[in-house]
C-alpha cells in the first residue's frame, strides 16, 4: 500500500513550552514511524507565522501531503494557507490555537488557554480571601498570552484582589527576573504574583529569593514545566499550585490523526483538554522527567 | 648630453644601496611601467621626473614595498631582495613619503607619525616620549602643529609635512619623497630641502621626485626621466637646466611656462561693475575682516603661508564654514550663499585644494566623477544621458588632456596630476563666470602647467573672472594681474605690476606689520 | 600630449550587469544546484513559484534599503515598519470598507504609502537633522512603531474585513500569465529602482553621499536632503511591500515583520552592496532575497538537519554564499 | 618653531574622563534627575544597586565591543554567544561535578573563557581571513550559536547542577563592603580595558585601525591581526559576562542573551565610540550600558506608560539620550 504522509507544523523552540512541544511532536513522530510502517510523521518548525506559512507552502509543493498537523503561530496568518492545504485533498488537524474558520479542521486539539488564566486566578480569589495585591507577567503579545490574561480578569472580577501592575516578560526567566526586581522596587505591598508562564516564573522567584520579601504569599505560573511540578509535589508554600496546559497536547494530536489512516475508521471532532488545577495529590500525573520541559 | 647610466658610476663611491633592474608593473592587465632600472647610492639625491601619468609614483610605490613588480628585480646592497609586505622594506630602512596624504584624520599628529612603532615601556605606551619626540622631528623639518592637533584639524600643508616626519622618524637608509613640496609654499620648502641635504650628508640615499624642475636642479645629483612608463634616461644633473629636463619629459623642445600677460591698460581702463566683491568677511577662527575686489576679466592672486586662512575665506564664501559677511556683490547684486549648489547657479565656482578628501570620489568612475557637480547637463527629461556624459568626458579627456590607459579606471587609479586635472574639468562643467582655483598646478607637471595657465588666460579673455590661491610664488606672479597677500586671516598687502616680486610677497606674507591674533585661534600653536 | 585616437572604449555602466556584480547570481546558482542535488522536488514549478513570491516583500523592502545603505545609511527599522503599516491599512480598511465596499482597498493601499513616507521622513529627519548614528536612530524608531502595532492591536490581532478577503486576495495569490503578482510587483520595483539608481540624478548623488560625504557637499549636493530621501524612498517600499503582504496573511500583528529588518539587510549585503555606502546594486538586492528565501525552503525541504540547527545552518550557508560572492570579484 | 610650551591643553585620553567625553554622563544623569522626580524610589539604594548589577552583563560584552567597533568592525554573535557559552560552563561543571565538587566551578569558568575566545576566534577570522562585512559574518555566527544551544538543550532548559548553586550563587548576589559582585567584575574588567585600549600598543593599533586600514597598513601593522584579536577580546569579555551571569538564574536556555547585541551595540553607542571604528570609549561605553537598563527601570516605575507603549517611549527615550549626548561635545 502507498505510505501516508502526515506533516506536523510546529513553532520552533523558542523558549520552554514550545520546547516541549517540539519534544513530543518529535517523541511521537519516532514512535509512530517505527509502529507504523505505512505512515510517515515529517516535523517542521518555524520560527514565525510567516515562516510557518512558508513551511506548509513548500511541503504541499513538493509532496503529497496526506495530513497536516499544525499548531499555528497565530490564527488569522495561517487561516487561509491551510485552507489551500484542506482544498488539496489532505487531513487537517488543528492544535492549541483555532482557526479563523472552523471547517478547515476535521480534527481539533487544544487546551484552554483562558482556563489557565481563569483557574489561577479562582486559586487565588479562594486562597486571599478575596482581596490583595497582585502584579502579573504577561509574554509575547500573542493570542495565547491575551487569552491567559483574559481568563485572569475574568475570574478575579468581582473580588477586591487588585492587580498594581501589568507588563510583558517575553516568556522569558531573564526579563521576568529584572521586570519582579522593579516590582519589588516599586510596590512595598505585593500579595501575590503571577507570571502567565513557567520560564518567567523561574526569573520571578530567583527576584523574590533575592529580595528577601516576605510579603509575597502566591508566585503562580503555568504551562506545567517540570521544575514548578516538582515544586507543587514538595508543598512549596508560595507554589503550591500549577495549571497544566501540556505540550503533550501535540502527541495525542498526531495519534489521533495517525489512527485515522491506521485505524481505517474516521477520526473527526475536536477534544479540549481541561486545564485543572496541579495540586500536590495529582502532580505525579503530570510530571515528565524526560521532557525538557 | 649623454645619458650617464649607472654602470659609469665614479670609482671610489660606495655601490648601490638600492637597485632595481628592469621592473615591469601591470594593473589589471595595463602595463604602466616596463623595463625601468636604476641605482641609488649612499649620500646622493636622485631625482625622478616625467609627466603626469608617467609612472613615477608606481615605480616609487614599487621601490618601497607597497607593490609586487609584474616582472624584474629588486636589488638591496647588491642582493635580491623580495618585499612581501610594507614592513619588509621599512625593516630594511626604506621610507615613502606618499605623493596622496595617508594620515588617520580622527588621531593627533603624535598617534599618526607613531603607528606601528609606537613607543612603549613594560607595554605601556610612553605618551610623553612620544610626544618629545614628534615635536622634536616636527620641529626639524619647521612644521608648527602640535603633536597633540588632530590630523583632522591641520591644513592640508601641514599634512605634508607630518607625513615627513612621519617616513624620517627613525633611522633610514633609504627615504623616497613623491612630490613633497607639492603642497607647501615657498616658506616651507627651504626647511624641507635642507633636511634633505642633511640626510644626503648622512649618507641617506634619496629619490626625489617633483615638478618644480628647478628644485630638482638645486638638488639632484642624477635625474631619471620616466615617459610613458618607460625610462628616457638617468643623467648626471650637472649642467642639467630646468628647460632641457622638461625637454626630455615631454619629448619635444619645451618652449615657455606663462602665457602673454594680457594688457594690463585694457583691464585698468575696464570701468565695469567688479566681478565679485567681498566686503567684512569673518570665518571664526581663520579670517578675520576681510574685503576684496575681483574685476571683471581679472586673474586675481592670493598668496600666503600655511594657515594664512586662504581657503577658509572661500568655503566660508561658499558657505562650506559658518562664517559671516558684511556684504558679498556678485556683478553688482548682492548675494549671500549658502551652498555650492546655488553658488554654481549663479555662476560661481570653486575647485578645492584638496582634490583626494575634497575633490573626487576616488572609487568611482570617471564620467560620475566628472558630472557630479553638474548633473543638470546631462539630464534631459528622460533621466541621465550616459551617452553625452561620455561625451562630456572625452571632450574634457581632450581639453586637459587627462592621461589614462583605461576609460574603465576609478578616479583614484589616476596618477595625481591627472586627478587634479579631473577636478579642473569637473569645476569648469558649471562654466563658471567667477572661477576660484585652490592650488590649481598643484602636482601637475610643466608642460601641463603651461596648459592650465593658458586655459585660465583664456578664460578671462572669455570676460570670465579667477581668483588663484597658490602656495607657488612664481606661478602668482607669472599669471596674475593683481597679488593679495594674506596673513594670519588678514590681508597684509596688495602688489600688483612691477611689484610683484617673489621678496615682496614673502615680506608682505610674513612681515607683522599688523601683528594681531586671530581671536579664538592659537597661530602659533 | 594623449593618444585619443588610441584611447581606450567606453564603459558600459548602467543597466546591464557587469561580470564583476555577478558574485550573488552566482550563489542563487549554486544554491539551486546545491538544491536540486538535495531534494529534486526543489525545482518543481510549483515550489520555485513559491519561493520567489514570497522573497517578493524582503526583495521589495531590500530594494529600499538599498538606496539608504548605498547612500551611507542603515534602517533597522523597516520589520517594525511593516507590521505598523500592515495595522494601519487594514484598520483603515475595515473602517473605511461598510461605507465604501471594496474601494477601501485602493483607499487603504494609498494610506499605508502616506502613512509609510511619513515614516520614512520621520527616520531620516532624525538622521539628518538630528544627527544621530542611523543605526541607534532606527533602532528606536524600530521600537517604536513596534509598540505602535502592539498598542494598536491591544497586544492581539487585527484581521482585515471579510468582506474585503475575496477582493483583496489576488494580490498575493493572483497571477498574470502564470507569473504570480508578487513578483510581478517586484520587478516593476527593481526595474523603477534601478532606473532611479543609475540613471536619475538622484541616484547618482545618493551614491556620491555614500561614498565620500565632503566630496558631496564640496560638489554643491545637498547631503541632509539626499539621505533623507534615501529613507523615505525605504518608506515607500515598505508600503509596497505591505499592501502584497496583507492578503497573505490577512492580519496584522505584533509579531509582524519580526527580524525582517536583519534579513533585508543580508539580502542587500549579499546583494553586493557596500554596508558602509556608495555602491547600490539593485539586482545583486533582488537576487540576495531570493537566495535567502531559497535557503529557508531548502531547510524544510531537506531532511537531514536537525530542527533545532535550521538556524546554524542557515548561518553557514549565507556565509558561503558571501565567500561565493566575494571570490567571483576577483 | 613650534612652540610647544604654548601649545594649547588638549583633552588628554586614557584615565581621566575628558569634558568633550561627558556626554553620555551627562545624559545619565539627565535620566537619573528624571527618574527620581517620576518616582523617589527610583534612588533607592536597594534600586540603584539592582539596576546597576543588572547592566553589568552588558557592559561588560559592551566593552568588549568598544574594541570590535573602534576597530571598525561589529559583532551581531554576541548574544547567542552568550547563551552558548553559558550552556557549555553549565554543561562541563555539572559533568564535572560529581567527581570534583564545587572545583567544578572554577574549571567551568576556564572553559567558558576557551570556548568563547574559539569562538571570537572563529568570528575574527571569517571577518579577516575571509574577508566577509562583519555585520553578515557575526549574523551568520549568531545564526550558529544560538542554533548550538537550541540544540545542547533540545530546546528546553540546562540548569546547574543543585550541589554547585550555593557556591556559585555569591558570584551574582554576593557583595564585597555592600558592592554587589558583578559591578565590581564590571569596572575591574573597565579598567583593565581602557588601559588596553589607551595605554598599550595593542588599543593604539586598534583604533588607528578603525580610523583608516590604509594608514595602518601603509605603517606595517596587521591589519587582521589587529581585527581578529578584537573579536577574541569580544569572545573573552562574553565569557566573564556568563561567568557573572549563571548563577543568576542558574540555567541556560535557547532564549538565554536573545537581542544582547542590539542592547550592546546601542550601549557602546551612547557610550560615544563611533560605529564606524577609529575612537573607543571604554567609560562611555560602560555609562551607556547603565543608561539603558535605567531607561527599562524606569518604564516600570513610572505609571504612565501603557505595557503596550513601553518599547515606544524606550526609543524616544534612547533617541533623546543620544541627543544629550550629540549636543554636549559642541
Ligand atoms: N591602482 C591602479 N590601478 C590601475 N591603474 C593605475 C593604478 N595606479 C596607477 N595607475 C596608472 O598608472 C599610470 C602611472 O601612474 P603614476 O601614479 O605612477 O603616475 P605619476 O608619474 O606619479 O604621475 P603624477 O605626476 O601625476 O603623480 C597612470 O596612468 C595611472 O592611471
Ligand atoms: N578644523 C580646524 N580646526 C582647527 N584649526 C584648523 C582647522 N582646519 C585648519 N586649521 C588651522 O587653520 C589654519 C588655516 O589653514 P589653511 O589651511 O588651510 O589656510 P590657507 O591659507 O588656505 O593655507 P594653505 O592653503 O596654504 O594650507 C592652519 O594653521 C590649520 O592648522
Ligand atoms: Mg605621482
Ligand atoms: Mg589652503
Amino acid at each position: 500500500a502507498e505510505k501516508k504522509t502526515i506533516a506536523v507544523s510546529i513553532p520552533a523552540a523558542d523558549h520552554g513550552w514550545t520546547a516541549g512541544i517540539v519534544y513530543h511532536a518529535n517523541a511521537t513522530a519516532k514512535e509512530i514511524n517505527k509502529a507504523f510502517p505505512g505512515i510517515e510523521v515529517i516535523v517542521k518548525t518555524s520560527p514565525s507565522a510567516s515562516a510557518q506559512v512558508s513551511a506548509i507552502e513548500d511541503l504541499s509543493a513538493t509532496r503529497k501531503l496526506d495530513a497536516l498537523v499544525i499548531l499555528p503561530h497565530t490564527s488569522e496568518e495561517l487561516t487561509t494557507p491551510v485552507k489551500a492545504i484542506k482544498e488539496k485533498g489532505s487531513f487537517i488537524t488543528v492544535v492549541d490555537r483555532g482557526l479563523n474558520d472552523p471547517h478547515i479542521q476535521d480534527l481539533y486539539v487544544a487546551g484552554d488557554n483562558i482556563a489557565v488564566g481563569f483557574n489561577t486566578a479562582k486559586f487565588l480569589v479562594n486562597r486571599m480571601g478575596g482581596k490583595g495585591n497582585l502584579v502579573v507577567l504577561r509574554g509575547i503579545p500573542t493570542v495565547i498570552d491575551d487569552e491567559r490574561i483574559k481568563g485572569f480578569r475574568d475570574g478575579i472580577a468581582g473580588s477586591d484582589l487588585k492587580i498594581l501592575d501589568i507588563q510583558y516578560a517575553n516568556w522569558n526567566s531573564d526579563e521576568a527576573f529584572k521586570l519582579m526586581q522593579d516590582y519589588l522596587a516599586k510596590y512595598p505591598q505585593i500579595d501575590a504574583v503571577w507570571a502567565n508562564d513557567d520560564d518567567m516564573l523561574l526569573g520571578v522567584l530567583e527576584a523574590i529569593k533575592q529580595s528577601g520579601r516576605k510579603d509575597i504569599k502566591f508566585a503562580l505560573g503555568g504551562n506545567g514545566m517540570k521544575e514548578i511540578i516538582e515544586k507543587v509535589m514538595a508543598a512549596d508554600p508560595v507554589t503550591p499550585v500549577e495549571t497544566p496546559y501540556p505540550p503533550s497536547m501535540i502527541k495525542t494530536a498526531i495519534y489521533l490523526t495517525a489512527a485515522h489512516f491506521a485505524g481505517h475508521a474516521p477520526v473527526r471532532g475536536s477534544l479540549k483538554l481541561d486545564a485543572p488545577l496541579i495540586t500536590k495529590e495529582n502532580a505525579e500525573e503530570y510530571y515528565f522527567p524526560d521532557s525538557p520541559f | 648630453m649623454t645619458a650617464a647610466h649607472a654602470a659609469l658610476a665614479p670609482a671610489g663611491l660606495p655601490g648601490p644601496v638600492l637597485r632595481a633592474e628592469r621592473l615591469a608593473k601591470e594593473f589589471s592587465g595595463v602595463r604602466v611601467l616596463s623595463d625601468v632600472s636604476l641605482d641609488l647610492r649612499p649620500g646622493e639625491i636622485h631625482a625622478v621626473i616625467g609627466e603626469n601619468g608617467a609612472g613615477k609614483s608606481t615605480l616609487m610605490r614599487l621601490l618601497s614595498g607597497y607593490l609586487k613588480p609584474s616582472e624584474g628585480t629588486l636589488f638591496m646592497d647588491g642582493a635580491p631582495a623580495e618585499f612581501h609586505a610594507q614592513a619588509d622594506a621599512q625593516a630594511a630602512g626604506i621610507a615613502l613619503v606618499h605623493q596622496e596624504i595617508l594620515l588617520a584624520e580622527a588621531l593627533t599628529v603624535s598617534e599618526n607619525i607613531f603607528i606601528g612603532r609606537e613607543i612603549a615601556r613594560f607595554g605601556r605606551l610612553d605618551e610623553r616620549a612620544m610626544r618629545e619626540a614628534a615635536a622634536a622631528q616636527l620641529a626639524e623639518i619647521g612644521c608648527k602643529v602640535s603633536p597633540n592637533d588632530l590630523v583632522r584639524d591641520i591644513s592640508l600643508a601641514n599634512r605634508q609635512l607630518v607625513q615627513i616626519a612621519k617616513a624620517l622618524l627613525g633611522t633610514q637608509r633609504v627615504v623616497i619623497f613623491d612630490e613633497p613640496t607639492a603642497v607647501l609654499t615657498h616658506d616651507e620648502v627651504d626647511p624641507l630641502l635642507d633636511i634633505i641635504v642633511e640626510l644626503k650628508r648622512r649618507g641617506v640615499a634619496i629619490l626625489y621626485i617633483s615638478h618644480r624642475l628647478d628644485e630638482v636642479e638645486r638638488l639632484a645629483d642624477r635625474v631619471t626621466v620616466l615617459r610613458d612608463g618607460r625610462m628616457v634616461g638617468t643623467y648626471d644633473a650637472h649642467g642639467l637646466t630646468p628647460r632641457r629636463m622638461a625637454s626630455l619629459m615631454v619629448g619635444r623642445e619645451f618652449a615657455s611656462l606663462y602665457p602673454a600677460r594680457q594688457d594690463p591698460a585694457r583691464l585698468g581702463q575696464d570701468e565695469s561693475t567688479p566681478a565679485l566683491e567681498i566686503e567684512g568677511a569673518h570665518v571664526p577662527g581663520f579670517v578675520t575682516d576681510v574685503s576684496l575686489t575681483l574685476r571683471k576679466g581679472e586673474i586675481l592672486g592670493l598668496a600666503g603661508m600655511i594657515g594664512a586662512g586662504r581657503t577658509e575665506l572661500f568655503e566660508g564664501l561658499l558657505g562650506l564654514r559658518p562664517s559671516s559677511f558684511r556684504a558679498v556683490r556678485l556683478h553688482g547684486k548682492p548675494v549671500g550663499f549658502h551652498s555650492p549648489a546655488q553658488a554654481a547657479k549663479l555662476g560661481v565656482g570653486y575647485l578645492t585644494e584638496d582634490r583626494k578628501g575634497k575633490g573626487l570620489l576616488l572609487e568611482e568612475k570617471l564620467a560620475p566623477n566628472l558630472t557630479l557637480a553638474a548633473l543638470d547637463r546631462v539630464h534631459p527629461i528622460a533621466g541621465l544621458d550616459l551617452a553625452g556624459e561620455a561625451d562630456l568626458l572625452d571632450r574634457a579627456v581632450a581639453s586637459y588632456d587627462i592621461r589614462l590607459r583605461s576609460r574603465d579606471a576609478k578616479a583614484g587609479q589616476l596618477s595625481g596630476g591627472n586627478q587634479q586635472k579631473l577636478l579642473l574639468a569637473k569645476v569648469m562643467l558649471n562654466e563658471p563666470s567667477v572661477l576660484i582655483i585652490d592650488e590649481p598646478t598643484r602636482g601637475i607637471d610643466i608642460a601641463n602647467k603651461s596648459q592650465i595657465y593658458a586655459f585660465i588666460q583664456s578664460l578671462v579673455r572669455e570676460g570670465r573672472s579667477c581668483i588663484v590661491i597658490s602656495s607657488e610664488m612664481q606661478e602668482l606672479i607669472g599669471l596674475c594681474d593683481r597679488i593679495l597677500v594674506m596673513r594670519a586671516g588678514r590681508i597684509n598687502g596688495e602688489l600688483a605690476g612691477d611689484a610683484m616680486t617673489e621678496s615682496n610677497v614673502a615680506l608682505c606674507a610674513t612681515s607683522s606689520a599688523t601683528n594681531e591674533k586671530i581671536p579664538g585661534r592659537n597661530i602659533d600653536g | 600630449m594623449a593618444d585619443l585616437a588610441a584611447a581606450p572604449p567606453r564603459a558600459q555602466h548602467g543597466w546591464s550587469i557587469g561580470w564583476g556584480d555577478a558574485g550573488p547570481f552566482l550563489a542563487l546558482a549554486a544554491l539551486v544546484l546545491i538544491g536540486f542535488l538535495i531534494n529534486p522536488d526543489f525545482l518543481s514549478a510549483n515550489n520555485i513559484a513559491n519561493v520567489v513570491t514570497r522573497s517578493a516583500f524582503i526583495a521589495i523592502i531590500a530594494i529600499g534599503a538599498t538606496f539608504v545603505i548605498a547612500s551611507g545609511g542603515l534602517d533597522l527599522s523597516v520589520g517594525s515598519m511593516a507590521a505598523f503599516i500592515t495595522g494601519v491599512m487594514i484598520l483603515f480598511m475595515n473602517w473605511a470598507a461598510p461605507s465604501v465596499g471594496t474601494a477601501a482597498i485602493p483607499l487603504g493601499m494609498a494610506v499605508a504609502l502616506v502613512t509609510s513616507i511619513a515614516c520614512g521622513l520621520l527616520n531620516g529627519t532624525i538622521v539628518t537633522i538630528g544627527r544621530i548614528e542611523p543605526f541607534i536612530a532606527t533602532l528606536g524608531t524600530m521600537g517604536i512603531f513596534r509598540a505602535l502595532i502592539t498598542y494598536m492591536t491591544n497586544g492581539g490581532t487585527i484581521a482585515i474585513d471579510r468582506s474585503l478577503r475575496d477582493a483583496y486576495r489576488p494580490v498575493y495569490f493572483g497571477d498574470v500569465l502564470g507569473v504570480p503578482i508578487p513578483i510581478l510587483v517586484s520587478l516593476a520595483v527593481a526595474l523603477v529602482a534601478a532606473y532611479v539608481l543609475y540613471r536619475t540624478r538622484y541616484g547618482r548623488r545618493c551614491v556620491a553621499v555614500g561614498a565620500n560625504e565632503d566630496v558631496a557637499r564640496y560638489s554643491g549636493i545637498s547631503v541632509a536632503r539626499v539621505r533623507t530621501l534615501a529613507f523615505v524612498i525605504q518608506g515607500a517600499c515598505v508600503a509596497i511591500a505591505a499592501v502584497c503582504y496583507v492578503p497573505r496573511l490577512g492580519a496584522a500583528t505584533p509579531t509582524t515583520g519580526l527580524l525582517w529588518e536583519l534579513q533585508v539587510i543580508t539580502a542587500v549585503v549579499i546583494g553586493g552592496t557596500a554596508l558602509r555606502g556608495g555602491r547600490g546594486r539593485v539586482w545583486g538586492t533582488v537576487a540576495g532575497a531570493v537566495i535567502l528565501e531559497f535557503i529557508a525552503n531548502l531547510m524544510v525541504l531537506s531532511d537531514f538537519v536537525s530542527e533545532y540547527l535550521v538556524a546554524a545552518v542557515q548561518g553557514v550557508i549565507i556565509i558561503i554564499a558571501m565567500l561565493i560572492q566575494r571570490m567571483s570579484k576577483r
